[in-house]
């Protein structure tokens, strides 16, 4: 129930801070913000509550089952397993941080703009909890058309065009996966009599080669544009760069991430066979996006831009991971998830700090901030480093799992892929050299943080670091659920594994203890 | 006192977290107590640690912190194994880094930016130490990434000047391109042993891998791709030079004596990968050859006084490659050890000078400084004489004739490495006592503005006699044999055998090493104090101005890189800023407005118009239903 | 009744049919456009006729009725429009109506 | 009787052709009278003769009256059948006459290559109570839509066609500023 609660929160939040309006002009922020707030007390509460290592054979920690329209077989089912529940925390806190960031930013139609926030929220909060396909294609709808509102009615100059591609790559590749889920519904249904959109029913469905070859084709459309893979990706730059920024910094942080989530829960489990033959071509899909996207961030001058693309060289990690199938690439791939979300988030947050003091995005007007702004500067800093993968920082621990996950299973591909990592030291720092570096070309009034916008920006550095540190916590609640995942592909897993030479690394640690 | 050991990199850690979160806000002896006094506790640190280290000949200390993380096997942890390769590495960053940063707190005094420098001076010795105390190599990659970002701050500490900045991205990212190949070696490394345990990586190699196997060169490789990156040498030299746009402390600590030589802290602690491959150990030493010759060339041709060491300190650490190359393992941890001191101590001087004469680095602008700044004179020389191993009396003398020596008379040695080390060791010191003539002798050119305070001489002072006495713990074997530090390093990095042929004539060789430096002094005694005409007709031939050009630049890697990578990559980067893929996508776009605009014709308002297109259809649609 | 009067009848329909096309094409006139239409109403409704006397039932003659009320409607509708265009545009030129354009 | 129906073919087709080529709109009215008149004699000879007389009263008599009713409004003149013949040149016709030519031809193939079943035999008539009953029973639906379309289109009648001097289209105000 605690499940139905979280979205009911968003969505009557949402109408209620719309009516609020007319009450006080204030008030639709506050309401939004203890929406939010509560759903993610709710999140951490469930997550201290349900220790994931406390789990027997299944993964599941919470389940909600209403048949809905049971004529068609459509139930509302909603289930919590460490993924979603990794991934629900990581959307109330950037939920949090773009209440937060809109504060002064939006000075137009507030009620409406923090209706549309929560509402995309409740649609990525449904995308996340969901095991009936027929209700997750509705959240991933509902999360689409606010956010189109988000884009094109608070955007930047060009935001109807930026709105309407961004609306029109997602509504299209969506729909290929409603085809996608209706095919399969169909063939599970002629095969066992049962009609139903169930998750877990249609896990075990029995698909001939060539239409689980389709079927995948349909799902991967919508979450390898949503993601975004590199020829799919060009809604991306123009949407996050004219979004505001809490329109950018959910898109980046969390819309992206619905993509990596789909790939994960639906492609891997459902279609194992065509899923691996499928493997190599979206390991270069993965690795040419790196690339490619590293290049694009490189030449941009618009600082959101830059960002957007650096968004795709990201998320180029997310799916050569996730099509090596082994456990350190899906793990690499859920941390990456949530620490992109942090740093590109915090990219996109600089970006909006920026824009509201200078009213420009162009770096080429900036410069030499680093004297005027130091707070400013190191939170950039921080999270530029995140971005070119440091050590230290979650992107690091992210990458290199990734990394080594998918050396076991492609070795070119990796390489081409760990080449990125240079070329992400170049667009990221570039960004550092153009807008803190480098004389200002002309004299800005740029005063530094203020409280509010460090509320925003100290716990994101925590978390950064934290993810970076310290990341068995995440990792531990995420292991479950990926193996759950795996488990199509646990047999030529099992054969790897003897050929990795097993060492035992514990003995070296007692030595010293006998020898003081 | 081992469960202390954590403590030694966290100090600088915590200092520096507090100055960034309190810095401006701390007076500048505020800032200088916290940021000079994190690193002395943990140089103090490290020295009762040393002592207790050898009076107990442990094998090696081991602490664990916490477990970073364990994902399906890949378990590293934030944890410390201190040996004594490990622990001759942190007395050096702490104990030199230490100088520097009680020397910073003058060189920087008029620095506004003076919390923010020792923050990242801070974060760079812990992130050093955390690399040389790393139990697995993931640990050691967190460090070594750590220090390039340091490496970056610093350089581009003065980020207003467009230059610095962007000499310090090229340091960054050159360095990355090495980390890359290292990061890569370290997946092989994971996949053949499911660790990246150091020590256990180290005691399994031997029976997973035969000696030669293809696997082991290709890491072998990878790790010196590394090293090479971190360390300054060839083909990833070129971004030690411009590095020097730092402050001149920075030069000191991370592009002299600790940082660049991470690569040779990277294959000696993984000696045994190089063991089983002996063609990625001939690359160490070859690599090592050539940057030294290089190196020394180009050090002969430049103006700027830091520079001139830049290139000197490539060069050293190249005889640091050539070194590990033919397996004298301690032999080229002896000269990290020695280098930091002399090369540190000629940074530091050549600070003070910079100071003194309001930040001009040109040295034709210098001269006559013997007179006026009598200490730094004399540091300087001892740095000097150390660095061009004149014989006896200074400490590099000891250390690069026992490289030079087993270069030729070890098991891997060969007399074209030997033949290269020599004719490097007889550049050296030309270009060294050209430093100290053309900036001690002749006449004053730019006027001392204050005298170095006791602040900058002390560290000067204590370096200077480090750099003469420090030699004496290791001793050749005909000459007092003392072996104190390689006895030291026993029980971590293999010994080395001489050929007992050659051992016999050792005297000659070190004789020869003698003559070829003191040689090399008094070439530059002849062009640059004797009679500089000479030196000026020889550059006036037009082969001599080519040859000056090409060196002067560093061999033209600069430009070739520019040409090669660069300036390509930015091409293509720029060229394709629209995004080619987005103009399909437009296209497709305009392709339906155009239709829409075609279309949009046949809607003319006539209504007899319509009448005809449904007549038309009609008869479209009946006549193919009657040809079907 | 021969087949052949059938077929004959049908044909008829579509002659008439045909000539109240053409009256549609080459009209400009906007009144003799809608009387054309109602000849290509009245011809369709023969069709049906004729269908419904071919097989005897009843079904034929109800879709002439429906057909029949739908051309009154329209006629009521048409010629009102048609008032109003003449009281815009001050002629009965359906050309002049153009402004739909796209 | 199929003579009859022959003639009353031949009428129709003549009549219509003379609907479609007169200037004159009362002309044309006239002849339409006549075809509408010679096809109900046509559903006559098929065995329809309450649709002849439907026909009759309704085609024949209220529509063309209610057209007639709409150019006495309109108040036509000559210069109206003068501006007729000026649209009325040949090549205007040419075309579209060969296009339903075309159509024509079609149909005619398609009626006569698909020939149907041979019921020799007298012309059974379909009464009026048959046609009322299927009306009222199968059709009920359609005879309600029929009402509800005949409502719609005495009110759009109504409302279209009254006279409102001050209100016009906003697209045709344009036109006007425009002009």
């Amino acid at each position: 129930m605690i499940l139905l609660w979280m979205i009911v929160i968003l969505m009557a939040g949402g109408l209620l801070a719309w009516l609020s309006k007319k009450w006080h002009p204030e008030l639709p922020r506050w309401i939004a913000l203890f929406a939010v707030l509560a759903d993610f007390i709710l999140a951490v509460y469930l997550w201290l509550s349900l220790p994931a290592s406390t789990l027997g054979a299944s993964p599941w920690l919470l389940q909600l089952e209403i048949p809905w329209i049971p004529q068609w077989g459509v139930n509302f089912i909603l289930a919590l397993d460490g993924l979603s529940l990794l991934m629900l925390l990581l959307t109330f806190f950037l939920g949090i941080l773009s209440v937060l960031v809109s504060w002064r930013e939006i000075r137009t139609k507030s009620g409406f703009f923090h209706f549309n926030l929560l509402w995309v929220l409740a649609g990525i909060t449904g995308v996340f909890l969901t095991m009936d396909l027929f209700l997750f294609y509705f959240f991933w709808e509902v999360m689409l058309i606010p956010m189109y509102f988000l884009i094109g009615v608070w955007g930047h100059a060009n935001r109807t065009y930026a709105a309407f591609k961004f609306f029109l790559f997602t509504q299209a590749s969506g729909l290929l996966m409603l085809l996608a889920i209706l095919g399969l519904y169909f063939i599970h249904g002629s095969q066992t009599g049962i009609y139903t959109f169930n998750y877990f029913e249609l896990l075990g469905t029995a698909l001939a080669p060539e239409a689980a070859r389709l079927l995948m084709f349909g799902f991967l459309a919508a979450f390898l544009v949503k993601l975004p893979v590199v020829p799919f990706h060009s809604w991306l730059p123009d949407a996050h760069s004219e979004a505001p920024t809490a329109g950018s910094v959910i898109l980046a942080g969390l819309l992206l991430k619905t993509g990596a989530y789909g790939l994960l829960r639906f492609v891997l489990p459902l279609f194992p066979t065509a899923a691996v033959e499928f493997a190599p071509w979206a390991m270069l899909l993965g690795a040419v996006g790196i690339i490619y996207g590293a290049i694009l961030a490189y030449s941009q001058t618009d600082l959101k831009r830059l960002a957007a693309y650096t968004s795709v060289s990201h998320m180029g990690f997310v799916i050569l991971g996730v099509f090596a199938f082994n456990e350190w690439a899906l793990q690499g791939v859920v941390m990456q998830m949530i620490a992109h979300g942090l740093s590109t988030g915090a990219l996109f947050i600089v970006a909006g700090f920026l824009y509201e003091r200078l009213h420009t995005r162009d770096m080429g007007q900036m410069g030499g901030f680093w004297a005027k702004a130091p707070k400013l500067g190191v939170f950039a800093l921080i999270f530029v480093m995140a971005s070119l993968g440091l050590p230290g920082l979650g992107n690091f621990i992210a990458e290199f799992l990734t990394l080594v996950g998918s050396w076991q299973a492609n070795n070119w591909l990796t390489v081409v892929a760990t080449v990125g990592i240079v070329l992400a030291t170049a667009y990221s720092l570039r960004i550092m050299q153009k807008v803190f570096y480098e004389p200002a070309p002309s004299d800005h009034h740029l005063p530094d943080l203020s409280a509010r916008e460090m509320l925003i920006a100290v716990p994101m550095i925590a978390l950064i670091l934290w993810l970076g540190l310290y990341p068995q916590s995440v990792l531990d609640t995420a292991q479950p659920s990926i193996n759950q995942q795996l488990q199509a592909y646990q047999e030529p897993e099992a054969k790897e594994k003897v050929a990795v030479v097993e060492v035992p690394a514990v003995e070296l640690k007692v030595e010293k203890a006998e020898n003081k | 006192m081992e469960n202390y050991i954590w403590l030694i990199p966290a100090l600088p850690f915590l200092g520096s977290l507090l100055l960034i979160l309190f810095g401006t806000r701390l007076s500048r002896a505020g800032v200088a107590i916290l940021g000079v006094g994190s690193v002395g506790v943990s140089a103090l640190l490290t020295i009762l640690l040393g002592l207790q280290f050898l009076a107990e000949k442990p094998a090696f200390y081991h602490q664990e912190v916490w477990q970073w993380f364990n994902v399906a096997g890949f378990n590293p942890s934030i944890a410390f194994h201190l040996d004594a390769l490990s622990i001759v590495f942190i007395f050096v960053i702490t104990f030199v880094g230490f100088l520097i940063h009680l020397y910073s707190t003058a060189y920087m005094a008029g620095d506004t930016d003076f919390s923010r420098f020792f923050a990242c001076m801070n974060l760079f010795v812990g992130s050093m130490l955390l690399l040389v105390m790393a139990d697995n190599l993931l640990l050691l990659y967190f460090g070594w990434e750590g220090v390039g970002l340091c490496s970056y701050l610093l350089i581009g500490f003065w980020y207003k000047e467009p230059a610095n900045g962007y000499a310090a991205r090229k340091a960054f990212i050159i360095t990355r391109v090495g980390d890359v190949a290292m990061a890569i070696g370290l997946f092989i490394l994971f996949q053949t042993f499911g660790t990246l345990h150091i020590q256990t990586i180290l005691s399994q190699a031997p029976e997973v891998w035969s000696v030669g196997a293809q696997a082991a060169v290709l890491v072998g490789l990878l790790l010196l791709g590394g090293a090479v990156g971190k360390s300054g040498q060839l083909p990833l030299q070129t971004w030690l030079p411009d590095a020097m746009a730092g402050p001149t402390p920075v030069s000191a600590l991370i592009h002299a004596a600790t940082m660049v030589t991470a690569g040779v802290y990277l294959i000696a602690r993984m000696y045994v990968i190089f063991d089983l491959a002996p063609v990625a150990q001939m690359a160490v030493a070859v690599v090592g050859a050539v940057t030294l010759l290089l190196a020394g060339f180009s050090a002969l041709t430049q103006y700027d006084l830091k520079r001139v060491l830049a290139y000197s300190t490539i060069s050293q650490i190249g005889y640091m490659f050539l070194a590990l190359g033919v397996g004298a393992w301690s032999a080229g941890i002896f000269h990290f050890m020695i280098h930091a001191f002399f090369k540190a101590l000629l940074f530091l001087c050549a600070g003070a000078i910079i100071l003194a004469l309001h930040h001009e680095q040109d040295m034709r602008q210098m001269g006559g400084l013997r007179k006026s700044m009598p200490v730094v004179f004399w540091t300087f020389l001892i740095g000097a004489a150390s660095l061009a191993a004149l014989p006896v009396i200074t400490a590099g003398f000891y250390s690069k004739d026992q490289i030079l020596w087993y270069t030729l008379a070890g098991p891997q040695g060969s007399i074209w490495l030997y033949l290269a080390g020599l004719a490097g060791a007889f550049i050296t010191s030309i270009y060294t006592f050209r430093m100290v003539f053309m900036t001690f002798y002749g006449e004053p050119k730019t006027q001392v503005a204050h005298p170095p305070g006791k602040v900058i001489t002390i560290p000067l002072v204590i370096l200077a006699i480090l750099s003469l006495v420090g030699g004496f713990i290791e001793l050749p074997h005909n000459f007092a044999h003392l072996a104190l530090f390689s006895g030291l390093m026993a029980p971590v990095l293999p010994g080395i055998t001489a050929n007992e042929l050659l051992a016999a004539n050792e005297w000659l060789f070190q004789a020869l090493a003698a003559v070829v430096s003191l040689g090399g002094v008094l070439v530059a005694y002849l062009f640059y104090q004797k009679s500089p005409a000479l030196l000026a007709s020889i550059e006036r031939s037009s082969f001599a101005m080519a040859l000056h050009r090409f060196w002067f630049s560093g061999w033209g890697f600069d430009a070739l890189y520019d040409n090669l990578f660069v300036r390509p990559y930015v091409f293509l980067a720029n060229l394709n800023k629209r995004d080619i893929i987005d103009s399909f996508y437009t296209g497709l776009a305009r392709t339906a407005e155009g239709f829409h605009v075609m279309f949009s014709q046949t809607q003319s308002g006539v209504l007899r118009n319509y009448v005809v297109g449904i007549v038309f259809g009609a008869i479209m649609i009946l006549t193919i239903s009657l040809l079907l | 009744m021969s087949a052949s009067t059938m077929e004959a009848a049908l044909l008829l329909a579509g002659v008439l049919f045909m000539l109240g096309l053409i009256s549609v094409l080459i009209r400009r006139n906007i009144i003799f456009m809608l009387i054309s239409v109602e000849i290509m109403l009245n011809a369709a409704g023969l069709a049906f006729i004729v269908a419904g006397s071919r097989w005897v039932q009843p079904d034929g003659q109800v879709m002439f009725i429906f057909i029949l009320t739908m051309a009154a409607a329209e006629v009521s509708v048409g010629l009102a429009l048609i008032l109003q265009i003449y009281h815009q545009l001050k002629t009965l030129d359906s050309d002049a109506a153009s402004f739909m354009k796209g | 009787m199929e003579l009859t129906f022959y003639i009353a073919a031949a009428v129709a087709v003549l009549s219509t052709i003379m609907v479609i080529t007169r200037y004159n709109i009362i002309h044309a009215l006239l002849y339409l009278v006549v075809s509408f008149l010679s096809v109900a004699v046509v559903f006559f000879t098929l065995g329809a003769p309450f649709m002849a007389a439907l026909e009759v009263i309704i085609y024949a008599g209220a529509i063309v009256v209610l057209i007639i009713f709409v150019i006495m409004m309109l108040n036509l003149t000559q210069e109206d059948v003068q501006r007729e013949k000026e649209w009325l040149n040949p090549s205007i016709w040419v075309g579209p006459a060969i296009l339903s030519a075309v159509l024509l031809a079609e149909l005619v193939y398609i009626v006569a290559a698909g020939t149907p079943p041979q019921t020799e035999g007298a012309v059974v008539a379909v009464d009026a109570k048959l046609v009322g009953l299927s009306l009222f029973g199968p059709y009920i639906l359609g005879v309600q839509l029929c009402g509800i379309m005949l409502t719609a289109g005495i009110v759009g009648a109504y409302h279209l066609g009254r006279q409102k001097k001050k209100v016009i289209h906003r697209f045709l105000q344009e036109r006007s500023a425009a002009a």
